[in-house]
């Protein structure tokens, strides 16, 4: 949700169960502002809202004026100061896909898990520990247990991981990783960008110089088109696009048509589309992350998304439609 | 420029000039309410025969209890939820035309379940005394849309549907009778698209329908006559299953500031209502799990929230006071009860006004199943306080002073920690032991019996189970 | 204020002391929604509100697909139904210019202006009848008083101007109008129309057949721009340009320059320009209209205005500076 | 592209950059507060002596009365006016920040007066028992910011201003002397132009002004300490301009459902308290313009609310017990008071909590100064009650059950019938006498006395008023 629409966009979510209070509202119009002038950002958008146990996190992005690259998230609990959510690694991408339930709402909150070192693994790790710089942030915050020695620095962890202290006695090396709330946040707005982000088909424009910027001379999509899922488009890089054949790119107009379709998703039947009642807003909903709404008003520049959800991917969506 | 996905029906733009119509008509006057009615009326009785006796001054509109959802709407915005206010406004003048049009005591606004082709937004009402009843019947006949109270209609016509996977009908050997008018079935719902459109009444519902939409997970479609095709079957079409969400959600999520209800001590059949001497709590004590409680019972194992306890006998008694058609599976006669299933083991009852802090947490210690928030940070002093419910994410109840509100907004799915998974298919039966069946003779065997023909090799080969595999 | 942008635009106006209850807001975006529809409106715009002694008037406009020429005016007073306001001829424009006072509140109020006939004037007037057609309608409203006949229709009405009735013993011929409110409102709604109607420079294009539209490549008043008057201009058929010397046109982008410029407007200082506090939104005010008020967001395409007053000129600006 | 027109003063970046921070600032928590709090101080205490004193723990945050602004701009939203909710919580956190920092029992949000510069956002406070006066001076040497207490400096100022328009000084003959904390100076009031902009007190006013202001009419510019150019002269600055007209629509537009204040009859001087037992009005009730009542006392023809008689001695006695400056004027020696001026004529002191239908009409038997209006036409069940004033565009009151509000928002003039005129110059006093003057002769005449010389003809042309009108 653009933030210069804001406060009219919010009127959009409302129907689907997202409002702010005017304490949040005042606080978020300040404080965003704030956040576009000092990093000079092109565009700021409110992301959503992921729920916590004790709090919630709300999120918002700026974009530079390259909008499919230079992107930097935000995380806020009190709407009044923006933290820049840190980059994730692909390791700690995958380890948190493996964490389940509830956030907890404490940004410091530190996941533990504890993964089989394999035999081929330890070299391997140290040597992209040498090697690797910026990777060497992450793996130092893990440890290889079930070594007998090295241990004492962290005498007081080592009870509640007591169970799996047991373990190591069968001669398999574990490693314990740590993940923050905030690295399993971060992770988590990566996947839902990835497999979300949907933009009306036009609103965004790609140059010969390959920059991605929004369409200035956008007026929306028409009615029928509005309700149609294969004018929505992800507006994250292509995967689909460039893997398609030279026939069917003759087709498409690849100024515009240089994101992926939403309607050429795996698994199908992960969207769902509907009016509302007067027909004046089209909502694009994701089956798969739960809480992810986009919407379109037809015949207008409006367009917007939101996510409020409890960060928990639907991973029965195959049972369940 | 494009063509694939899948259109829209409702892309049609008549059916939206109708939509906006129908919500701009929600802003009449008394007067052209009236109006309208009476019209209505008239052409519904200019069929009939006694044209004379209705006369626009008959027309005398429902009066009941109605909250006002737009202070509703500024306290759940507090709260980060509720649909925002000029919404509320229009759910207000829906709920208005609904209270007016059926004899309902209340009506309160129990919040929107989300479909896949629509949503649900749904009332929670109150009938008057002695009516709603026998009403449903007559609207059925007279509108079409509501839909069968019972669910075995409903299950009848999935038989006949030729579609329709062919799902094995394990019927509980028990059956549970359904509350009437209590429990789960206190309240009669209404669900309708959008603003403005027609409400429809959902069913009431069976035990049998609790206990089966607990143990599966299906997006609602938004269609009240699709076929909940899962496994293992569910009793009814979605108007059941969302009317089973429905009962379990406000059974498990309703809950009000302590002391707002309390319980008239009426030994066996407590019953609750409004405390005229309620001490409004401020911010501080409400942030106190224990002192928000639920006002509607828990729901037992057995889909009641009273316990019935079958008698030891092959034919349990029918509720005998219904004058409504009882379910037709109470007539099939049972297989024996042999072992007694677990809904029918005795169950306590847990008492009225249970602290939400006693919910059973979603981990233990750590995670308790509510969270109470502060809903403003720094002029807390006219401060809401929420309660969020983790076990039913989008389920949400928030007070200030003597003021309190609940409203659920999901896809009406109980949070499950890990993936959820099918119930297993039931164990293949064991074969029943083969009596006369004998293995097809291999061609060897045939060459050898013809070529021996004597009675010296009479022993078959045993009965092979692989056959029966291939089949 | 576009009735796309509408919710929003009613918080960038709240600061000015204009809010719309929720009751207002739901039935406005549904009533106006309809009358979109129904007349085809290219643009429907929600004008602003002018109060009554009993009740207030809201206004709105709609636009068919050449903005500066079919305009239709509506009147609402429950915000549900929308009545259309009727033309004013020149003689009724210039009759409601002599009322003062309060607006009542009830369209259906009726005005009597008593004016001296002019002896050269009946045999004019009794031309005008028969000659032009559309001002039959108004004209009929009016009588003679003073002569001796023709007055028996409207009995009850004599008592009530009995006052007026003496004065034709003089042997002056007087003429009784009859103005309904409605009609002064609608003198109200173009008067204010012709000194206002405040659109950023840029916002409006004029095209080579003379048809005037959006400019949908309107990217907003840089913040400099933005808080200097001569970037706005009247969004009515120009009188000043039309008149300008072939010098000073050719210093105009005739495409966007061919509106006024409010800060050429006589008297010079009957508006007013102001920042808000973040340097958002500017806001351009009449002082010889108080409570017309437009504003802009620069960078942004987002500008409107919105009347807000009880529909009197201020006469003393000169006093008042 | 393009030049002209006059650029604004704010335009530059860092301003705004500024104001933002500002207006982020607003959403410090209580610790960040006092944290800045003790900053500022130490900041302060620093260039002093003993810095060891100040110490964090020392920060106390004045305690006050806030009403919840949220609340009341719903309730506004009701009747159309108000700032909108969101605007209102900035609204509520300046305030905040404002009775945090000055000893003020309580404040409330008067409204806003619009400028051609930039606008007034105006609080009006009640400081506590015995602080507020002292601290003006204090704070006014300490930050510059806040105005002079009385009228006379100003004056004085624009006196010395070159570039002033002279304007003849016409003295009232009598000085009314200055309420104290009470009447017109029961409140203090401090403006902003911006939410989070610094607050500046603004000066109590005098009698004089009051007067004088109902005599002009002139735009705001934004500025406090722009000269008020007016005939007749205005008697300050433009902070005591907006000082006079802000006690104007205080007093003739605040008002509250009758019964929500009760007046303790003390003999002479009732003072207004809240009921303890005040009993909600019904929406049907606040219709009624006799259950709405004015809770601040009418102001006099004379610029007060309590009557001053001057008594009949050349020299007025000085209100001995303030001890702050006096205004100057009161000591210039005035001419003889003959006649007695109007606003020195004996006037009733108006009952107090008179209803506001017993307002003087805007026009006789029609038009009322104040119109009741239900806010919600539908479901009217929860409506509020709006009054508005006519005379003062802008002021309006609203009501629900308990609670009410009262802003103002407009340019902070009076509804005038027709065009304003100024006062006309004063009469051109009548010439005195010419005692001596004689015409000039005429050639003629010159000639003729030349010519005859002689006594005759001794009597002058009487004096001709046509000269002094061509002067």
């Amino acid at each position: 949700m653009d933030l210069a629409e804001f406060p009219s966009n919010l009127e959009q979510v409302g129907p689907f169960g997202f409002t702010l209070n005017p304490e949040q509202r005042a606080a978020m119009q300040a404080s965003l502002s704030q956040l576009k002038a000092n990093y000079k950002f092109s565009r700021v958008i409110f992301w959503g809202r992921v729920s916590g146990h004790s709090r919630d996190y709300y999120i918002a992005q700026g974009f530079d004026s390259d909008l499919l690259r230079g992107k930097r998230t935000f995380v806020s609990q009190s709407l009044t100061r923006w933290a820049q959510l840190p980059e994730v690694t692909e390791a700690q991408r995958v380890r948190c896909e493996g964490l389940a339930g509830l956030y907890t709402g404490d940004l410091s909150y530190q996941y533990v898990i504890v993964e089989e070192v394999m035999p081929w693994e330890p070299p391997k790790e140290k040597k992209e520990r040498g090697s690797d710089d910026e990777e060497s942030e992450e793996e130092s915050e893990d440890e290889i247990i079930g070594d007998d020695d090295e241990d004492e620095e962290d005498e007081d962890e080592e009870d509640e991981n007591a169970t799996y202290r047991k373990l190591p006695k069968k001669k398999t090396k574990l490693r314990r990783h740590r993940i923050t709330e905030e690295v399993r946040l971060a992770a988590l707005v990566n996947s839902i960008d990835d497999d979300t982000s949907v933009v009306p088909r036009g609103a965004a424009l790609i140059d010969q110089a390959d920059r991605v910027s929004m369409n200035s001379h956008f007026q929306g999509l028409s009615s029928k088109e509005a309700g149609n899922l294969s004018f929505y488009l992800h507006f994250r890089p292509p995967r689909v696009v460039p893997k398609k054949t030279l026939l069917e790119k003759s087709r498409l107009n690849m100024a515009i048509d240089f994101l992926d379709r939403i309607d050429e998703d795996v698994p199908a039947g992960s969207w769902s589309i509907q009016y509302d009642g007067t027909g004046t807003t089209a909502s694009v909903r994701s089956l798969l992350w739960p809480g992810y709404i986009a919407y379109h008003c037809p015949g207008s520049r409006r367009f917007g998304a939101i996510y409020n959800g409890n960060g928990v991917r639907n991973a029965d969506i195959g049972f369940m439609l | 420029t494009q063509t694939g996905g899948k259109d829209l029906e409702h892309l049609d733009a008549p059916a939206w000039k109708e939509s906006l119509e129908n919500c701009v008509k929600l802003f009449r006057t008394l007067e052209e309410v009236q109006e309208d009615r009476a019209a209505e009326r008239a052409a519904l009785v200019g069929d009939g025969s006694d044209e004379d006796e209705v006369e626009e001054e008959d027309i005398e509109l429902n009066e009941g209890e109605l909250p006002d959802l737009i202070e509703e709407a500024q306290m759940l915005e507090w709260a980060g939820t509720g649909f925002g206010q000029t919404e509320a406004y229009r759910l207000q003048l829906a709920l208005k035309d609904l209270l007016e049009s059926q004899p309902l005591q209340s009506v309160r606004l129990f919040g929107k379940i989300f479909g896949t082709k629509s949503d649900y937004i749904i009332a929670e009402c109150l009938f008057k005394d002695g009516e709603g009843e026998s009403d449903a019947e007559g609207e059925a006949e007279e509108e079409g849309d509501v839909v069968d109270e019972d669910g075995s209609d409903a299950e009848g016509s999935e038989a006949e549907d030729p579609h329709a996977v062919p799902v094995p009908k394990v019927k509980p050997p028990v059956t549970v009778p359904k509350e009437q008018r209590e429990g789960v079935n206190k309240y009669t719902y209404f669900v309708c698209s959008h603003v403005g459109d027609e409400w429809r009444r959902l069913p009431s519902v069976t035990p049998e329908q609790i206990m089966a939409a607990r143990g599966i997970k299906k997006y609602f479609t938004g269609d009240l006559y699709a076929d909940v095709l899962s496994h293992p079957p569910f009793p009814g079409t979605e108007a059941h299953y969302l009317r089973a969400q429905i009962a379990r959600i406000a059974h498990a999520c309703t809950v009000s500031p302590r002391g707002f209800f309390v319980s008239d001590e009426d030994e066996d059949d407590p019953t609750l209502s409004k405390n005229d001497e309620f001490e409004e709590l401020n911010a501080e004590e409400l942030l106190d799990l224990n002192n928000w409680v639920h006002h509607e019972p828990k729901i037992l194992l057995q889909g009641r929230t009273k316990h019935f306890a079958p008698e030891e006998e092959e034919e349990e008694e029918e509720e005998p006071e219904e004058e409504e058609d009882e379910d037709d599976e109470g007539k099939i006669p049972k297989p024996k009860p042999t072992p007694t299933p677990n809904y029918l083991l005795p169950e306590e009852e847990p008492p009225l006004l249970e602290a939400v802090g006693d919910d059973e947490p979603i981990v233990e210690e750590t995670h308790p199943a509510w969270t109470a928030r502060l809903c403003r940070q720094l002029t807390s002093d006219y401060a809401c306080v929420s309660v969020v419910n983790h076990k039913w994410p989008g389920a949400c109840a928030v007070a200030r002073g003597a003021q309190f509100a609940n409203i659920y907004i999901g896809y009406g799915h109980k949070w499950t920690d890990t993936a959820y998974t099918p119930a297993p298919l039931p164990e293949v039966q064991e074969e029943p032991a083969s009596k006369h069946e004998k293995a097809d003779p291999t061609v060897e065997a045939e060459a050898e019996f013809e070529k021996k023909d004597d009675p010296e090799e009479g022993e078959e080969e045993p009965n092979s189970d692989d056959s029966e595999d291939e089949d």
